[in-house]
């Protein structure tokens, strides 16, 4: 169940392009599951920036000096994740979650494939340790545009049974996109499930290289969110539900995971004609 | 104005910080009078995560339609300054849907509703009536005329007092007659109180003062409007003081009828003014995006603000905004106590 | 929609980061589409101490009436979120005055003027016009219809077709040919595009796009409005998104229509967005009360905005958020440049 | 002239219960005269306050490590100086000024009395620099609800020749207000100018005494001020000119400092009849 709590800002460091935010959140690392989120607030009270932000939780420790801390990873993108990069040492946050459905996890050791793109690496860290625990063989594909918009690449070595990195420009590992090296991983490693997180352009294409290797997909979505707790309903897109039909689902809490072969990707954005509830053809 | 208007309403007062914290909407009697605001609460389930929602005056729902609705295309939200943009259109279940499912639950959890209604044609308004007259657990119907007529060349029924009208004198014949019923106004009209009038003389129980007004961003990116629909509905604490003078005007032009303030509601010392401006309570919309549990603590903010300002009733409160400046030269003088 | 329609206009190209940045408002051509907005920059002289009044598209005086007016009493302000509320009440010196020392200043100066007029009947416009007929140096007129007519129990001129069209024609018959007239637009009103088309019927050369809209505050203190004036004119960032969607709503409407886009414009970015949606040129307002050298800015900032996307005037942005969508499929294959 | 810049907070110290802020602002002291103020804006730029607030000009200093440097003394009110108290060591500030018009000067060395209420004695201190530099006599009276209140009590007894303390509580000085002291003073020195600033019921009142006394009083007014430089009309108050009408003047370019007896204290917050300008009395 998400918690409200105020949070203290305990260490801000700069990674690549990005800056990873260390908050004490007590409650939350507690219920945490990989893939779960948060939201954050911005600016304070008198802000004019009134809708709270939702970032991946890449970290948590539920001990320690600090109670329970998490890290986030914030990518410098608008009004809102540049006011977060500002923060400091002692700042105060707040903060709600753990908020969405984490990621399904295989109940035996099977093999799998992780594919993050940009900041979409964040929510991997602890999926991969805990894959690992399961005895899962786990092979990594971190992708970018470029060598600064990769993400941990270091840290996720460690938890990753193979690393192959991509970047737009070559400036790191292969030149390409994850997708141009995710074939050839799933022929070597046989993986049966494929984690991915990024923009919707690479997990599209991911879960439909995932799709024809006949692998289980889990796409982290990322929709623009008022609220994250279910209550708004701006965060949908098209997803075939188990009874076939397709319906306009909250990625906020039915998500932000899904399966990769029931989101209806290419038509995101729109209301598909067969979606339940859609304008009859001949409605205004 | 008569303050003490619904003081006999409230039997058994609910007290917080000192001060009752009763209130009443028509013959509907809540422990506060605090509610949340149609869209913005979803049907209560998961803010009831957040804090207790038995405890705050009732859950307004999101507006149902008589058939499951999809809504429109994404992006369907861009926030603005101090604001946001929506164009949801109205997804979510059917009424019957809805009836079984979200009204059995929040009377089973012992939350107060006011079951919001959309329709798209005068006939639709009255088949939703009539779908709520045997369920359960119907506190208050709002009706959100602020939706576009189907059959009269798309023209939205609340800027319209005709249509109006016709939309309440529908939704009353239609229902049980203690039910209150509850119009809901659209600001982007030349002259709120004449729509007020309208509804009221169409046997209105209150009015819920205001949606959203329409607005308009243009994503300077892809250099098209940041919305899938256009345009959207403007809300959040920049039209708070478009909202509370609506809610004013009509205070000033209807001394008796019971009114909902809704529009920018962040604070409980916001939630005052909307009460000093003459509502009887209060919805909590767009603030609760930004923190969950805000329609709480709005509500125990406001019992505070209250009781620091002498007040033991929130119906002592009503309306005070407009009190002759007579009594404000004696309390000048150190007179009076707010009465 | 003709983007190119004022094209021609601009004899000498007055460039800012390789963009043309010459505009025009009907026959009124200036080298820049930033204005100042009427009531938030005096007539010019504060603020030629913080830039050059000279470089920016024009100054907009503050509406004169015929004669002195001492205006409201204090409290005249409020601030709001991201807004405030203002009822200055027309506060300045009468027509006479006002063109013997502000309008002969700014000529002198070399500025651009647009003087903003205001009467309460529509006799009284009609001899605002009349004096103003003579005098040296009035760019074009802005005619604010945002006032109670005292002749039609105060009702406002702007919230009544026929009341804005006959101020209209006054003002038209009563002023050189040449001389372009602009009609102020107020958002209060059901459908904004039918002031609009009756001002233009009644023969106004553009639209001002939008005045304030009407609000409140009531101050938890006093527990009383917090304007003397009881409600007042909400401004700033927080209306951006009405003001946006009011000028798309006319540029639907008349395509060939000048418009002069207002209302919480604080960046560059801000600007392009009205010109995206329709505007010819903009008013920066509130947000000079918080920068003074605003206007300045937005205009340097635009001119930025517009060549990072490939513009080469600003005439080719005009309205350029309304382009099909045809455009829009080809452009995500990266094969159309804007036009 | 006044300019705009952006200056770098140096220093925020508390005082009582205010807090001073020293900010660079190279080029406001340079024109600097006692009686001015700046405007400082508020929450940056994504801020839901977009008026700036107003600050009397306590100290400044035009050269040093820093260049340019000025000091204001902040009471915490509301959001605005809330925020401003907040705010730390290299924080940047919007500032511009000098605004408004300064205090007048006597050309010889006359006996004055200097009046300020609560954060009112910030404006007075390098007045009384500059009058004892004119070998003026500089009688300084301070007054507050309570200690806690007065602003500077020691630093002003350098530059005074003699000072007053008034509390409403007795908790410092004589128990009462500024205007129960003023007549004696005004008696043993034999003032010929007054010097005040402070809430406008103080002002009005030290006005009065002023005029009892026959001496030339200097009052600065604090309106509420969206503008701060005489383009938004929103700080007017009455005031008689020297042709003997009443105006509604801007107290930010006309003021904030006005010949006490010229202003028509019981009637602020009015437009008195007889006001340039002023309805009809039949007109609605
Ligand atoms: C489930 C989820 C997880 C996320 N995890 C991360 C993360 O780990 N690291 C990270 O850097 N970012 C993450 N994001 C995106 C993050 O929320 C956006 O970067 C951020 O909202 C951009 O906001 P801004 O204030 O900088 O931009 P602005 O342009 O000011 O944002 C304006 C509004 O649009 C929304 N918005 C803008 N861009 C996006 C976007 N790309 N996705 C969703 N909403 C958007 C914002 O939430 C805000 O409401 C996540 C988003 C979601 C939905
Ligand atoms: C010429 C002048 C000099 C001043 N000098 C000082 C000073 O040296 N130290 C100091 O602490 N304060 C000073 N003030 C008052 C200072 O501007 C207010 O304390 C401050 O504006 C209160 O703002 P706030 O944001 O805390 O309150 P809020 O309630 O958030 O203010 C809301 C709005 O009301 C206006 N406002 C509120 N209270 C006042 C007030 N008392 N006077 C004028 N405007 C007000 C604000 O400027 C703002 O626009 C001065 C004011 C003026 C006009
Ligand atoms: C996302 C969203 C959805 C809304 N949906 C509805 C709705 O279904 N029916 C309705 O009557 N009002 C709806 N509203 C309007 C709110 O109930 C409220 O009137 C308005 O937002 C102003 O209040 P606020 O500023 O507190 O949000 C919605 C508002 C938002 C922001
Ligand atoms: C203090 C103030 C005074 C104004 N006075 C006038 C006026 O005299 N005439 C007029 O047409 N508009 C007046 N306006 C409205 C502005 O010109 C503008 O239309 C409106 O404020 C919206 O733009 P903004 O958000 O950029 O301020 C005034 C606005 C403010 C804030
Ligand atoms: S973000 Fe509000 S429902 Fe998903
Ligand atoms: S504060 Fe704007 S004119 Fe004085």
């Amino acid at each position: 169940m998400p918690i409200q709590v105020r949070g203290e800002v305990l260490d801000v460091r700069r990674a690549g392009s990005y800056y990873v935010l260390s908050i004490t959140a007590s409650g939350i690392p507690e219920s945490f599951r990989p893939g779960h989120f948060v939201t954050i607030g911005i600016g304070g009270e008198e802000s004019g920036l009134i809708l709270q932000r939702a970032f991946a939780i890449h970290q948590v420790q539920s001990r320690g000096v600090y109670g329970g801390t998490l890290d986030v990873v914030v990518g410098v993108h608008g009004k809102g994740s540049r006011w977060l990069s500002e923060r400091r040492r002692h700042d105060t946050l707040e903060i709600v979650g753990p908020l969405g459905k984490p990621f399904i996890l295989p109940k035996e050791g099977v093999p799998c494939v992780l594919v993050g793109g940009g900041y979409g690496s964040a929510p991997l860290f602890m999926l991969a340790e805990q894959l690992r625990e399961r005895g899962c063989r786990v092979d990594v594909v971190l992708g970018a545009s470029t060598e600064e918009k990769l993400y941990g690449v270091l840290d996720i070595k460690r938890v990753s049974s193979m690393l192959t990195i991509t970047t737009e420009d070559g400036s790191s590992g292969t030149k390409g996109r994850v997708t141009d090296v995710l074939p050839g991983i799933m022929e070597r490693s046989n993986s049966v499930v494929v984690y991915a997180c990024g923009p919707m352009g690479m997990l599209e294409a991911v879960a439909a290289i995932a799709s024809e290797y006949r692998a289980y997909s889990q796409c982290s979505v990322e929709e623009a969110m008022a609220c994250g707790i279910g209550i708004c309903m701006t965060c949908v897109l098209p997803v075939i539900g188990e009874d076939g039909l397709t319906r306009m689902v909250r990625s906020c809490v039915e998500g932000p995971i899904f399966r990769g072969d029931l989101v209806r990707w290419a038509e995101i954005g729109t209301i598909p004609a067969d979606a339940l509830g859609a304008p009859a053809l001949d409605a205004s | 104005m008569s303050r003490a208007m619904f003081g006999r309403a409230a039997r058994s007062a609910v007290m917080s910080q000192g001060v009752d914290m009763s209130a009443t909407l028509g013959s509907l009697a809540m422990p506060s009078p605090v509610l949340t605001a149609s869209g913005c609460a979803a049907s209560g389930r998961e803010l009831d995560q957040f804090f207790d929602i038995t405890k705050i005056g009732a859950i307004v729902t999101k507006s149902v339609m008589l058939r499951a609705r999809s809504g429109r295309p994404t992006p369907r939200m861009c926030e603005t300054p101090s604001g946001m943009l929506n164009s949801i259109g109205l997804q979510g279940p059917g009424i019957e849907d809805f009836i079984e499912e979200d009204l059995a639950w929040l009377t089973s959890r012992g939350a107060r509703t006011v079951v919001s209604i959309a329709g798209e044609s005068v006939e639709e308004y009255g088949k939703l009536a009539q779908k709520l007259r045997p369920a359960a657990g119907v506190g208050a119907i709002e009706v959100n005329i602020s939706c576009p007529n189907v059959d009269a060349r798309n023209q939205v029924f609340a800027c319209d007092p005709e249509l109006a009208a016709n939309v309440i004198q529908t939704v009353r014949r239609q229902s049980e007659s203690q039910t209150p019923i509850f119009a809901k106004l659209s600001p982007d009209v030349t002259d709120i109180t004449e729509i007020a009038r309208s509804v009221i003389r169409a046997g209105v129980d209150g009015l819920t003062v205001i949606n959203t007004t329409l607005g308009m961003v243009i994503d300077v990116e892809t250099m098209r409007p940041a919305l899938a629909g256009v345009t959207g509905g403007l809300s959040g604490p920049a039209i708070r003081p478009i909202a509370l003078r609506c809610v004013w005007q009509i205070r000033q032009a209807f001394p008796d009828i019971p009114i909902l303030g809704v529009g920018g509601i962040r604070t409980g010392l916001d939630a005052l003014q909307f009460i000093l401006a003459g509502a009887n309570a209060v919805s909590v919309g767009t603030m609760t995006f930004n923190d969950p549990s805000a329609p709480f603590r709005v509500q125990n903010e406001l019992a505070l603000a209250l009781a620091d300002r002498g007040f033991e009733s929130v119906s002592q409160a009503i309306s005070y905004g407009h009190r002759g400046a007579d009594v404000f030269e004696l309390e000048a003088e150190g007179e009076t106590e707010p009465e």
